[in-house]
């Protein structure tokens, strides 16, 4: 079900609204490399304006929000960079626990996740050597990677059972060993190590697990576009007004053509983005394949976009670029760790070539494709 | 944009299919192969457009139109370039009669739209001059006011089938005001008029599409003067934005990556086929993938135009992509065409002959990736579209 | 051997003197498109200055002649786009005779060769419903897109013994069934039909052939390259020299820095290129392995230089770029041959890819690579 | 280009080879692990290339040189890169001290060159400022003559190391020419003189390489003027061409190509390769292809300025193509790195520790993609060295 647009863009107004007033880049400063990591305080107000509940029930408090409304979530989240663990818990975490959990699983951690007193993080990424097993309610092995997994108050674990099937549990955050570290954009990372966690299963185990899994790693793409498209915008609008400020040979730097040009194709590819985010956020209900498609498609294509608005955003900023003190910088690092996460580009590109396009004459080829 | 705009927008889209289906066989089949259409050819074409109503879809229903939305017209360009049809040829249907419908007078409107309407007569477009191609403002061509008549002096070029046009319109310099936009008129002009010259200019691909049209003391009537003297850049300004969407260049392009991933899954001699190599289906897929994307910020751009929040970018943005996609794809399968892809017979083309190597349309694809060099320079270059966006979109 | 610098110095004076004065654009639009597809006249000079007998002993009247001295030839060919088959007969039929002829064959063919009277072309792409089969004397078979096949004399030929060895043979015009037409760029091909052509063997079937048609096919992808250098700094210069003359908007359009900047990277591909083609020349005595990293990298990068480069040029003429009657769509033209005969560029960069440039360690890398 | 000399680059080189395998242990395993280098190891190193006679190899051997040709200089820049050594910092040994022995005074000479030769003195130079950047002829740091002395007021940025310097070179402004660039000199400033403050930049890497540096009534002995008043943007282009031959960015490539494909060829957990992926194996080829036409355009261009036929593009070609394929192999190596490539501790780089994920340089190659972005903007951004070949070369 779709949400309306009048909830999008009331939600819209108000995501602004706060993150302008109360999430500047200076704000942000203060929070970053700091213990925990995010702002505890934006993490309160969140939960207050029912963000953290966007995706619940509107019997639970929620709702009931569709790819759109998280994404207008997520676009906040790149264009200010957001350190809050709001894809991890409130759309990862929420989405698989509300998917594939028992009624009195949601009974017990939906209050908790919108009210905020619950993080949750997704732990996908097995280490080669340790591949996680679950086995009557105890998990062994170790996963990398794992996002917010250094402040995550329950974890999520993609594993396996003795027969081989994929199985999700969770497992509370005093059950395991987090080794914590930051990633390049300043946000919280861990890897898990599990040595008989008491890991309770979430929905069942075999091709149901699997799908939960996938359809989850497709939202975390999804996801992941909305942020880069919040990147890709905050860093169009950036460099454009420095161009116009800076000086140079007695004129703005904008004024030189090779750099308009320049802006432009950023700006093409921050209008693709859009289209391509807004795509993707509605075939999550299609069938595997026809999603996948557009999914993987909109993810290649807006991770390279991310990636090479970043670049030139750096290069026409020029030593201040590189700087910390700089917002461009930040981006750039946010761009790095987008384009990574939950599976790099090169994965999605080999999803997409994989589908074809054109292999259809046009006559069997969907309509109006609004 | 409503539901009823998107089903109404979704029945046309069917209804080309199943026209499509039905074209008669030599047409479709030099447009399949991408061979050269004559005159007669692009008559015929024309005209079965015309039975439908749809080449002058766009115009509104007192004129013969259909008052189709922005939607539908996209659709329309789209659907019909993806089948790999003809080019629909836009000089009367899309770019002077709405001028006329707009901004002629009434004796105008009765002696040219229904003449249009029913494709009786030829339009080309006098824009171009050798010293004024993206800077209009600069064209040197005078008309000056002789009792009833202008005379007008001066040349045209790039002027596309001028050596079949019954009537050109064209933009002239009728006066010297400050602003060398202020002094533009937009006339039309009977080519049998004595002192009208058509010079071919030969294209790469060895055909004749364009000319250089020469005007020597041509006496136009004043009648023939559309609205105000002196108004010529405002009409030539809408036409511009008439000939917005572009959904053609989208179409094409699908048309093209279809015809693509096609060659690349014939198995060769050798029992190979070459999508099995990684990279050129990489190459494929992304192409594919700079499609998607495009046709994606097509629609939205399409949404836009329909809600009034155009920020003047869009069909910049639309022109850039899509022309710079399908030649990218037209490169590509030149390449994949290996040697074929360099054996040119340009006779072939008009005769319906086969081409000296490789498939029956080999010759086609090299002519279109020839001829379509010229999509990122005609209808305004890729740099006036990047300068265009620099300025209005970026405010730079 | 390689050739003195004098010598190429002096023969590079004399191809510019006579090129210049000789085969400007318009003499060669008189010869383009009309039979037989070339310059019979040019033909007679280029021998009458020895320039047919470059690759000759000096005891048979030539200059003993190293790849160097045959670029200086071949990029006057990319540079004035010569229509007559110096590629096919001076550079590759010649070099596969001296190379794999009997004393009497040679004896019998480079006086011809050397005064014009025999024009030469390699066949080595079969079709591959009819592979050619050469069998006591008399060839089976079908070649097809031979360069300048239409008007050689004698066509030599890469075919299979009955023992499935590789073999040279050749045969003589009127042994042959040959269906011609022209290239893009102008100039004549041919597919060739052999039905129990009289053939006669060059040289020794198996390994010997096989080598002998690996480093023909090598001398060819140095050729193109030199050849492609010639059509880049062309384009480079006729478009640096039209970007100051035309005016658009009241000023030459070469004032435009994005022009400027793309220009400079045309700059840059040209100098790249000069750079590689006379690496290339340097490497073909090598052994194979060697001899083909750097060849067919040169052939690579310089394949897709011009193409890139001949691009640009066309986009910067605007309109005039795409007519007949300018220089640049021929150049444009050419660029697709050159990029696409003898084996096209994505086999050399997988050949490329598949030598490592960087395998070693660096205290095992040549020295001064000059 | 004489065989001598080709011969004698040759033996420097493998002596350079040599001297590589030989470096203490602790050097070797911080620079080929990328980690951060602090005073004392560069200090270490500067004296390691000095006990070679290397470090001013390239001056005249009145001044205590080795008389290189450029070529030398090229191998010698470009061999130790290839072996992930550490920068030889160049502000005293390549900067500085050419400009003293071309333009400065006896005593100068005397007072400054040995300490750099002996690398006693730690220098840093004092060019670009916030409104000085590309155009430098802009600066407006200010020197007015008071006796014996200058007083200095102004600000410079981006001064590498300016917190390890016992000495800045310094462009100030001594007048008010009508050629901005007239009134330009070149001074000497002792970084302990009362009023030079220094001030971190702290950069996306998490580390501190630059600086701010703040000049307040700094006053400054006449006699550290170099050469005449206004003389200073003579000094600054001699500088400048001084610096041109950059074979460390060549050198860098390398060692960063041979990285990527060392860590291609790993074999995974599963089994398998990355290298085995064609596209992963064809984006490397294509880095070694763009490696390869740099190298040899490099030769060219260093053999064009040892033959005098320069045009003025050749450091301008080899900067443009070295940092941007420098870039771009950073970004290979990142990508590559998967999860390990955002996973960052700068503090596990000081201190020498494992970085979080993936293998011992993770840490060290994501610092380097960091830090080199700068690559295509210090020492003369692309664009300026895009506009320089623009006009020298090309005329435009």
């Amino acid at each position: 079900m779709s949400t309306d647009h009048d909830t999008i863009s009331m939600l819209r107004d108000a995501v602004q609204r706060y993150t302008n007033d109360h999430y500047g880049f200076l704000d942000r400063a203060g929070v970053l490399g700091r213990a925990p990591g995010f702002s505890p305080r934006a993490w309160r107000d969140y939960a207050d304006f029912g963000w953290l509940a966007l995706r619940l029930p509107e019997d639970d408090g929620g709702i009931d929000a569709d790819a759109a409304a998280i994404g207008v979530l997520m676009e906040a989240a790149g264009r200010r960079l957001l350190l809050e663990p709001l894809l991890a818990s409130a759309v990862l975490g929420t989405g698989l626990l509300l998917r594939t959990g028992s009624a009195a699983q949601r009974q017990a951690w939906l209050p908790q996740l919108a009210d905020g007193s619950v993080k949750l993080a997704f732990a996908h990424q097995d280490d080669a050597n340790a591949p996680c097993v679950w086995r009557d309610g105890l998990l062994d092995g170790v996963k990398t990677g794992v996002l917010h997994g250094d402040v995550a108050d329950r974890v999520i674990v993609a594993a396996r059972n003795p027969a081989g099937d994929a199985v999700l549990c969770m497992v509370a955050a005093g059950d395991l060993a987090a080794s914590s570290y930051r990633l390049v954009d300043g946000r919280g990372a861990a890897n898990l190590r599990f040595d008989g966690a008491r890991a309770e299963m979430l929905g069942q185990p075999g091709q149901p697990a699997q799908d939960a899994i996938a359809l989850a790693l497709d939202e975390a793409a999804v996801a992941l576009c909305a942020e880069a498209y919040g990147v890709i915008a905050s860093l169009v609008a950036i460099s454009g007004a420095y161009l116009k400020m800076r000086k140079q040979f007695g004129k703005p730097i904008g004024t030189n053509q090779a750099l308009q040009h320049r802006m432009v194709d950023m700006y093409l590819l921050q209008e693709e983005s859009r289209a391509l985010v807004n795509a993707a956020q509605q075939v999550l209900a299609l069938p595997r394949a026809e999603r996948e498609r557009v999914v993987s498609g909109a993810r290649a294509y807006v991770g390279a976009a991310v990636r090479r608005v970043a670049n030139e955003a750096v290069q026409m900023h020029g030593g201040l670029g590189i700087t910390e003190e700089l917002d461009v910088s930040h981006y750039f690092r946010r761009a790095m760790t987008i384009d990574s996460l939950f599976g790099g580009r090169d994965l999605h590109m080999a999803r997409f070539t994989a589908h074809s396009l054109t292999a259809d004459q046009p006559g069997e080829q969907p309509c109006v494709p609004m | 944009m409503t539901e009823d705009i998107q089903a109404r927008a979704e029945r046309l889209r069917q209804d080309i299919r199943r026209f499509c289906r039905d074209l008669p066989a030599d047409l479709r089949s030099k447009s399949q192969r991408h061979q050269v259409l004559d005159k007669d050819d692009y008559l015929q074409w024309m005209r079965l457009l015309q039975a439908q109503g749809w080449a002058v879809g766009h115009w509104p229903r007192e004129h013969g139109g259909l008052a189709w939305s922005p939607l539908e017209r996209f659709v329309f360009e789209d659907e019909l370039a993806r089948h790999g049809c003809p080019w629909v040829i836009p000089f009367g249907v899309k770019y002077v009669g709405p001028v006329i419908y707009a901004f002629g007078s009434a004796a105008q409107q009765q002696r040219f739209l229904p003449k249009i309407v029913n494709n009786e007569e030829f339009w080309a477009q006098g824009y171009s001059e050798p010293e004024a191609g993206s800077d209009l403002a600069a064209l040197r061509t005078t008309a000056v006011r002789d009792g009833d008549h202008y005379i007008v002096n001066g040349q045209k070029v790039w002027t596309t089938y001028a050596h079949w046009a019954d009537w050109l319109f064209c933009l002239v310099r009728t006066g010297r005001e400050a602003r060398p936009q202020d002094s533009i008129s937009f006339l039309l002009i009977d080519m049998k008029s004595p002192g009208v010259t058509v010079k071919e200019i030969r294209t790469m691909d060895g055909y004749h599409h364009v000319n250089e049209v020469w005007l020597e003391d041509v006496r136009v009537p004043v009648a023939n003067l559309v609205g105000e003297e002196g108004g010529g850049w405002t009409y030539a300004k809408y036409l511009l934005k008439n000939e917005r969407t572009a959904g053609a260049s989208i179409g094409m392009a699908w048309h093209a990556l279809h015809r693509l991933r096609e060659l690349a899954q014939e198995q060769g001699p050798d029992g190979g086929r070459p999508i099995d190599s990684p990279l050129l289906s990489n190459r494929i897929g992304s192409l594919e993938l700079r499609y998607l994307a495009l046709e994606k910020a097509a629609y939205r751009a399409v949404g836009a135009m329909m809600d009034g929040t155009e920020n003047g970018g869009e069909a910049s943005l639309i022109k850039l992509r899509g022309t710079e996609l399908y030649q990218d794809i037209a490169e590509s399968l030149v390449d994949l065409l290996g040697a074929a892809g360099i054996a040119y017979d340009p006779a072939a083309l008009h005769s319906a002959g086969l081409p000296p190597l490789g498939p029956d349309d080999a010759g086609g694809i090299i002519k279109d990736h020839f001829y379509n060099r010229a999509a990122t320079v005609f209808g305004g270059s890729s740099e006036i579209q990047r300068n265009i966006i620099a300025k209005a979109v970026l405010g730079l």
